[in-house]
């Protein structure tokens, strides 16, 4: 099961969209394959369809992202035809290919891994339908979808390394529980986070623990009963797993503070972690893209200038706030 | 003479090979991970690995229970996981129901409440399990659909109606009574081991002190001879199907009690495979027939000492999977005939003067 | 080379089995052009036997000699290679193909490019299938015809290699009518002149007499002798099968047994028009008190399908079923059970044993079954009764513990008969009780059913052996494409019934 | 004439009426949502599902033997990172595929061996046979690599026009598939290995003693599956231009579900290939409706699909009794 992504940022999505207009029309190309389509008509959000093939509901984040895009399409009036891809990707490509067949007018994919897309992107150019790669990024050429929304996983990694890096000033041996393994999630934080991690910081052992509360309690055991005390710190890369090695923590005797953990997601369980005073640092990941990309959409369909990379933005939430924020937080 | 004896009935019993197996893995563990062993006393409570193993595997040796029975009869249930989900789901919406759509107040947070008496939440618990099992069961029995593809169908919707109780919500439990069964200690052992022992013991005097036993064992051999023999055979499927829905609520209830929480997606994942496992390990054969109970538990402590093994001597991420494979092909292939065989005739020349006894 | 006149030849041949000795040095061979019986008791070995011949099990000790060479043959694929076709006890066919595919598989005819001709093997099939009498669509999966067919289809099956210079036939008849018998002997006769041998075991002594040259005995697996069957008189071959004297035996069946006298009154079990669409016609069958009623007819004449309406197998859809005048209104093999009614099925493989249970545990299995499920017989009894049938029935086995698959076939038709006895059963239905059975065994069992009858019992009978049918019954029932025909009473004789089973009466 | 048509019938009752059920079924869809009836709808159906088919293909026969292949999706897996790993290595196209084969039918072989020799339960040595190709998988790369060899590039975008179908079109790959089917319907039909492999699925205790040779066919039946396993994998690195450890979760689940709506009993013995096609193809219409639908909660994606699939089996199995009776 792919595991909670990122996309940080519901403040980015007010900020109005950077003109680059060179990019808008090529990105746009569906205009050309159609015009009488794009020249007649004036997209409004009660007259666009979209598409949404959801790649599943594995996480606390994907279902907060699943409901964004619904909730956002309610309000807005725009038809969207969602499927749930049960985390395969084979499913995705053939709801696009349905989503074609249908002819609605914009596509957004939250694309499970990076490969694999060129011949469904291809044919959704074909057919004159501009593609929003949503979340996760493709490795296909840029010129096969029209924009890009979402978040950078090395990032993520790299702010835990910072916060990392301020809690244990003096050094001292961390372990890692990562993600589901070959995830770009899991890799991508964990080579960002690597990266800026100082060098007095060493992390003695890394497990995987697939993002979920049940794996990341026994892994977490394991550690503890190995290295014990030596343990300084844990980066984990969600907020599900850190909730279970919390459990396994409290187990073995320690108090909260003892052993620094950074965690991912900025879920409402980890907002409660961090009131608790087990986790010293939560970096967010907002799932809430639902209006942003709606936006986004329109004004692509419209021929509006728009910006072809969207990277959403990053906060680092800490204790002081957390009660605080706590109520607000809407997954 | 007299101990030579015991030795070989015990060689011929069902535990022997799983036993083996068991203390060659722990053996191996006392060279490559020494702390596997160490056994401490915290706030109380006995602390280590050993009891980890215990405590993490409770959920699996109960499934397992089930499962055996299931298997007994000649069938398989593919739907353990998710009934899984589905109990565990039951219990977490009956404590909090107002946590699907709205937003989190602190007091809901900070409040050690719940919506739901304890004993009603346990109760609604296994039911919704058990209800999943009696499904299957009449889908197997009554309706005559193969036990691979009745339950294949509760293992695709079951998650969905999982979800569908949570409001496809990650339900977090903010209940501390409820995280007794996975989390609390009964004179130094955890909870779920007691557990544990309960579910064996009920099943046991209900399958060896009465005929259901030798009912399921019959049916899992030859149900049409069973059928003329004037058993309900059907019913005798019915009830291990429910039994073993049973079980997985049980194991729902200490799983979410585990981690405070119901993930309908990914709590019990792949259970049924480990449950299977644990079965196969334990030298009860797929085709049904004889079983042992007490050899799939063991299956069950084998497959969690591996995994918590595995974890303490870091075997790197990527080459956990094939490691798994590996391990459980050598101790399935312990069970072939052929491979006993040559290890006997080894053993016979060893020996020397082994007198094969009957 | 020197020609020997003997095509195959084991000598010293030894099996043992966990707990059983199934074989010990046992001697055999066979000529070519000779049919060769060989005899013995249930559990006497020669099935084993004939395993260890064609590569089913591989011999402890011995050499086998074929056609002149040493040969160990490692599977019966090898033994059909070298030219030993074999048809072994209990059909062993796949029900779920075509009958032509059962009867040419391994050698089924090609077509251009090396596919199945399906059209030349169907019609090489049938065509085959004719000259043992059967006619039969062979397009059809096996699995719809009744046990006697699928015999006559394996022995095709066998007849059909045409490099075979052995046949081997394992109580072939034991589901034969007599019209069928001869038909296949006559087929026998044939390959003997073309110089196969045959090897045939059997049960029946007339058989025996009717078509072999040579007979081998084996008795508790060890080798008894080779005799010219011409010169062993029955007495002698029985005595030699036994190992004891058969007066006592011969007195049994030859004369009347029933004893006991059938006073009228309230039917036990009573049919009325019961009957179910496409499987029965409506029958009326009334059973008295210490009463048996025997059932005759061709194969396929009903008997099993009537035996397993009362039993509640199938449900009749007409009619009604009275008990002790009571009427039966839920048809389950647990109703039945309840009402003291047994059946032992025909399909004993299939129906009867459940071979990795004990043989305590199948003795027990009715009984508890009728004690329900939370009413567990104690172990100690358990064994008494398992020790009370197996010595009453005198099943072959070192102890109650051993699994009944590992039973010969005769032994585990009396662990089947053992359930239902232990049930204490009001009436006993018998569905070809004596199959596969030898003398002595054939007639304790003959003995035992007129017993039951004597102590208050009433039983209903059914065999292809008509004058074991006479012989046990004080009425006959024939019954004739799924509809009874004619009921008779005691002093019916058997032409009166052969005509009236082939219905030209 | 007519008899003849007639006994057709009646012998090919069930897989005639998983036709009828598909055609129906497809049909009722149709007129619910308008878009299915192009068709390039249904032609999209082998174009998402070539993989599928393949594995479902060498499902049927393994299940046909009584048998079942739990490793089929694992090896698809395996197929597409090791060809993708090689590629980046630089090796040449034609010999990476027939070895990718080679790797298939030889683990195939030896699952097989294991389960026919050492007397070892198919689902568990099939099971261990699924972690381990994972399991080599990950060792192989954690992360997905991307395929850009040109000949993969052009085989794997490479569209077939359907004669007739104006520009309705498929892929290469899908043609594969289809091809396989067709041999696959040959094999079973037509030599005795497929026929044995039905004799073996019903009674093989029997089919020893028939002296048909079980061993070699079980083991090649395994192998065949293996086959189609990393034929699927190549199709499927094709379809994606990569290769990743997590392709196919659970695609053996589907590969079986569809054998088994194709009439194949999972007892053995009985069943063909035609029918797995069809299983195949209401397995990819259920998830179709569901993805035109486009209102659905993600978990009544999951209960939707129980449904369709009981309901399905259910008329199956309603019709499959009313044929026994009219057959006695
Ligand atoms: N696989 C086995 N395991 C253990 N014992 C066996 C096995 N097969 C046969 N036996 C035993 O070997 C003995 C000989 O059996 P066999 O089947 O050869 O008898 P048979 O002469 O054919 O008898 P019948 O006329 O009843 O068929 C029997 O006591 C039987 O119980
Ligand atoms: N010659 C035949 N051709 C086709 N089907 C037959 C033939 N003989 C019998 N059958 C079928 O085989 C099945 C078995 O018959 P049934 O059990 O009624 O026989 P029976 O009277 O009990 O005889 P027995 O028990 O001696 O074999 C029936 O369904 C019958 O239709
Ligand atoms: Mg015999
Ligand atoms: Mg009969």
């Amino acid at each position: 099961a792919a595991p909670a992504t990122p996309a940080p940022a519901a403040p980015a999505a007010a900020e109005p969209a950077k003109v680059e207009p060179t990019k808008a029309p090529e990105a746009a190309a569906p205009a050309a394959a159609e015009p009488t389509k794009a020249e007649k008509k004036e997209f409004t959000y009660s007259t666009m369809t979209m598409c949404y093939p959801q790649l599943g509901a594995e996480s606390d984040w994907r279902t907060a992202n699943t409901a964004s895009f619904k909730e956002t399409a309610g309000e807005l009036g725009v038809r969207l035809i969602f499927s749930d891809a049960q985390q395969k990707q084979e499913n995705q490509i053939s709801a696009m290919r349905a989503c074609i067949q249908q002819g609605v007018d914009i596509i957004a994919l939250p694309p499970v891994v990076e490969d694999g897309w060129d011949a469904v992107l291809q044919e959704a150019k074909d057919a004159g339908i501009p593609v929003i790669i949503v979340d996760r990024s493709v490795k296909a050429d840029k010129s096969m979808y029209a924009a890009h929304i979402g978040s950078n996983m090395v990032q993520e990694g790299e702010k835990a390394g910072n916060e990392m890096n301020k809690l244990l000033p003096d050094g001292g041996k961390i372990v890692e529980l990562s993600g589901t393994t070959g995830s770009g999630a899991a890799t991508g934080r964990a080579e960002g986070f690597r990266k800026t991690l100082n060098k007095n910081i060493e992390i003695i052992d890394s497990q995987t623990g697939n993002f979920t509360r049940a794996e990341g309690k026994p892994v977490m055991e394991a550690f503890l009963k190995k290295y014990g005390k030596d343990i300084k710190g844990a980066f984990i890369h969600n907020d599900d797993m850190a909730i279970g090695a919390i459990e396994a923590i409290k187990a073995a005797g320690f108090k909260p503070g003892d052993i620094k953990i950074v965690s991912v997601d900025g879920t409402r369980g980890g907002f409660q972690a961090m009131v608790d005073g087990w986790v010293q640092a939560d970096v967010e990941c907002n799932p809430l893209l639902g209006p942003q990309t709606m936006e986004l959409a329109l004004n692509i369909l419209n021929g509006k200038p728009f910006d072809a990379e969207t990277l959403t933005k990053e906060e680092v939430y800490y204790p002081d706030k957390a009660a605080e924020l706590l109520p607000s937080r809407k997954y | 003479m007299k101990k030579s004896n015991l030795f070989d009935k015990f060689r011929h019993s069902r535990l022997f090979w799983p036993l083996m197996a068991l203390t060659i893995l722990l053996i191996f563990d006392a060279f490559y991970a020494p702390s596997f062993f160490k056994i401490g006393v915290l706030n109380g409570h006995l602390y280590g690995n050993l009891i980890d193993v215990l405590n993490d595997g409770a959920p699996l040796a109960i499934v397992a229970i089930g499962m055996t029975l299931v298997i007994a009869t000649g069938g398989v249930d593919l739907s353990v996981g998710a009934v899984i989900a589905i109990s565990a789901a039951m219990g977490a919406v009956l404590i909090n129901p107002a946590l699907g759509n709205q937003l989190i107040t602190n007091d809901i947070l900070t409040a050690d409440r719940t919506n739901t008496p304890l004993g009603l939440i346990v109760l609604a618990d296994i039911a919704a399990g058990t209800l999943c099992g009696l499904w299957n069961g009449l889908l197997v029995s009554r309706v005559r659909i193969q036990p691979m593809v009745a339950t294949l169908i509760l293992m695709v919707a079951g998650r969905g109606i999982a979800q569908l109780i949570t409001n496809g919500q990650i339900m977090t439990i903010y209940y501390t009574p409820y995280f007794w069964f996975g989390n609390g200690f009964i004179l130094g052992l955890p909870v779920s081991i007691y557990i544990v022992a309960l579910v064996f013991v009920i099943a046991w005097l209900l399958v060896r002190k009465t005929s259901i036993g030798l009912f399921i064992e019959s049916v899992g051999i030859n149900s049409r001879s069973t059928h003329y023999s004037g058993i309900s055979e059907k019913n005798v499927k019915l009830f291990a199907y429910t039994f073993c829905g049973f079980c997985g609520s049980i194991a729902g209830l200490i799983l979410s009690s585990y981690v405070h929480s119901c993930d309908a997606n990914n709590i019990g994942l792949a259970y049924e495979l480990d449950a299977i496992l644990s079965v196969v390990i334990g030298g009860t054969l797929m085709a049904g027939g004889r079983f042992s109970m007490a050899s799939s538990i063991l299956g069950a402590m084998i497959i969690w000492t591996f995994t918590l093994t595995m974890y303490t001597i870091g075997i790197p991420a990527n080459t956990l999977l094939a490691a798994k494979a590996v391990l459980v092909m050598v101790v399935i292939l312990l069970y072939s005939d052929q491979v006993r065989g040559l290890i006997n005739r080894l053993g016979t020349k060893k020996g020397g003067s082994n007198v094969e006894s009957n | 080379m020197m020609e020997t006149p003997y095509i195959l030849s084991a000598k010293g041949i030894t099996k043992t089995f966990p707990g059983v000795q199934a074989l010990e040095n046992v001697d055999f061979s066979l000529k070519r052009g000779e049919v060769h019986a060989l005899m013995g008791e249930n559990g006497a070995g020669k099935s084993t036997l004939i395993k260890c011949l064609t590569g089913v099990e591989q011999p402890d000790k011995g050499t086998i000699e074929f056609d002149g060479a040493a040969v160990v043959v490692h599977s019966p694929q090898h033994a059909q290679e070298i030219g030993i076709a074999t048809v072994y006890q209990e059909v062993n066919l796949c029900t779920n193909i075509s009958v032509a595919e059962n009867v040419m598989l391994g050698h089924e005819p090609k077509g251009v490019l090396g596919n199945i001709s399906w059209k030349k093997m169907n019609e090489q099939a049938a065509q085959s299938l004719s000259k043992l009498g059967v006619a039969i669509d062979v397009t059809k999966p096996l699995g719809i015809y009744s046990v006697a067919i699928q015999q006559m289809v394996a022995i095709t099956r066998a007849l059909e290699f045409q490099s075979a210079k052995v046949l081997i036939l394992d109580e072939p008849t034991s589901s034969l009518d007599a019209h069928e018998t001869k038909q296949l002997f006559d087929v026998m006769r044939k390959l003997k002149s073309e110089g196969i041998g045959i090897v045939f075991i059997t049960h029946f002594l007339d058989q025996v007499y009717e078509v072999t040259d040579r007979i081998t005995v084996l008795r508790n697996g060890r080798y008894v002798g080779t005799f010219e069957t011409s010169s062993l008189p029955r007495v002698k071959l029985i005595a030699n099968m036994l190992g004891r004297s058969v007066s006592d035996l011969d007195d049994l069946s030859r004369s009347k047994q029933k004893v006991t006298k059938v006073e009228a009154g309230q039917a036990v079990l009573e049919t009325k028009e019961m009957g179910k669409a496409n499987y029965l016609e409506p029958t009326d069958l009334c059973l008295q008190k210490n009463e048996v009623v025997g059932l005759a007819g061709l194969l396929g004449s009903g008997r099993t399908e009537l035996a397993n309406l009362i039993f509640g197998i199938e449900t009749p859809d007409t009619g009604e079923l009275l008990i002790n005048g009571k009427k039966v209104t839920s048809f389950s093999p647990l109703d039945s059970l309840k009402n003291g009614i047994a059946l032992c099925p025909e399909d004993r493989k299939a129906a009867g044993i459940v071979g990795d249970l004990t043989i305590r545990e199948n003795i027990i299995l009715a009984l508890q079954a009728r004690y329900g499920w939370f009413k567990f017989i104690p172990l100690q009894k358990q064994y008494e009764i398992a020790d009370r049938y197996i010595k009453l029935l005198g099943i072959v086995t070192p102890s109650p513990d051993q699994l009944t698959k590992n039973l010969s076939g005769g032994n585990q038709q009396k662990v089947i008969l053992a359930r239902w006895l232990a049930t204490d059963p009001q009436v006993l239905i018998l569905d070809e009780p004596t199959r596969g059975i030898d003398v002595g065994a054939k007639t304790e069992i003959q003995k035992l059913v007129l017993d039951l009858a004597g102590q208050g019992k009433s039983c209903i009978f059914i065999s292809s052996e008509l004058e074991e049918v006479l012989r046990c019954s004080h009425r006959v029932m024939v019954l004739r494409d799924h509809k009874l025909v004619a009921e008779f009473g005691e002093e019916v004789d058997d032409q009166t019934i052969m005509h009236t089973m082939a219905g030209d009466l | 004439m007519w008899n003849r048509i007639k006994l057709f019938l009646l012998n090919n009752g069930t897989l005639l009426f998983t036709i009828l059920i598909f055609v129906v079924g497809y049909f009722i869809c149709g007129r619910i949502y308008p878009a299915m009836q192009k068709p390039q709808v249904f032609f999209n159906l082998f174009i998402n599902n070539a993989s599928l088919l393949l594995l479902a293909i060498g499902m049927t026969f393994v299940v046909i033997s009584n048998g079942i292949d739990l490793s089929v999706a694992s090896m698809l897996a395996l197929t597409t990172v090791a060809s993708a790993a090689l590629l980046k290595a630089n090796v040449n196209p034609y010999v990476i595929m027939p070895l990718m084969l080679v790797m298939g039918i030889s683990f195939g072989a030896f699952q097989g061996f294991i389960i026919q020799r050492l007397k070892v339960e198919a689902f568990v040595v099939t099971l261990m046979g699924s972690f381990f190709c994972r399991g080599m998988a990950y060792i192989i790369s954690l992360t997905s690599v991307t395929i850009t060899d040109p000949v993969y590039k052009s085989l794997g975008l490479q569209k077939v026009l359907i004669p007739g179908f104006g520009k309705t079109y498929v892929y290469l790959y899908s043609v594969v598939a289809i091809i396989v089917f067709l041999a696959a319907i040959y094999i079973a039909k037509y030599t005795r290995f497929g026929r044995t492999m039905y004799a073996i699925g019903n009674n093989e205790q029997s089919a020893r003693l028939m002296g048909l040779p079980v061993e070699r066919t079980r083991i090649l039946v395994y192998a065949f599956s293996g086959f189609c396993s990393s034929l699927g994998g190549i199709a499927f690195s094709l379809a994606l231009l990569s290769g990743y450890g997590q392709y196919a979760p659970t695609m053996e689940m589907d590969a079986i579900a569809s054998v088994v709506m194709g009439g194949t009993l999972l007892t053995g013995g009985v069943g063909n290939v035609i029918g797995t096609l069809f299983g195949v193809l209401i397995n990819g219409t259920i998830v179709s409706v569901l993805q035109f639908n486009g209102t659905l909660s993600s978990w009544w994606t999951r209960i939707g699909v129980g449904v369709l699939t009981l309901l399905f089996i259910g008329i199956q199995m309603l019709f499959q009794l009313g044929g026994k009776k009219k057959a006695s």
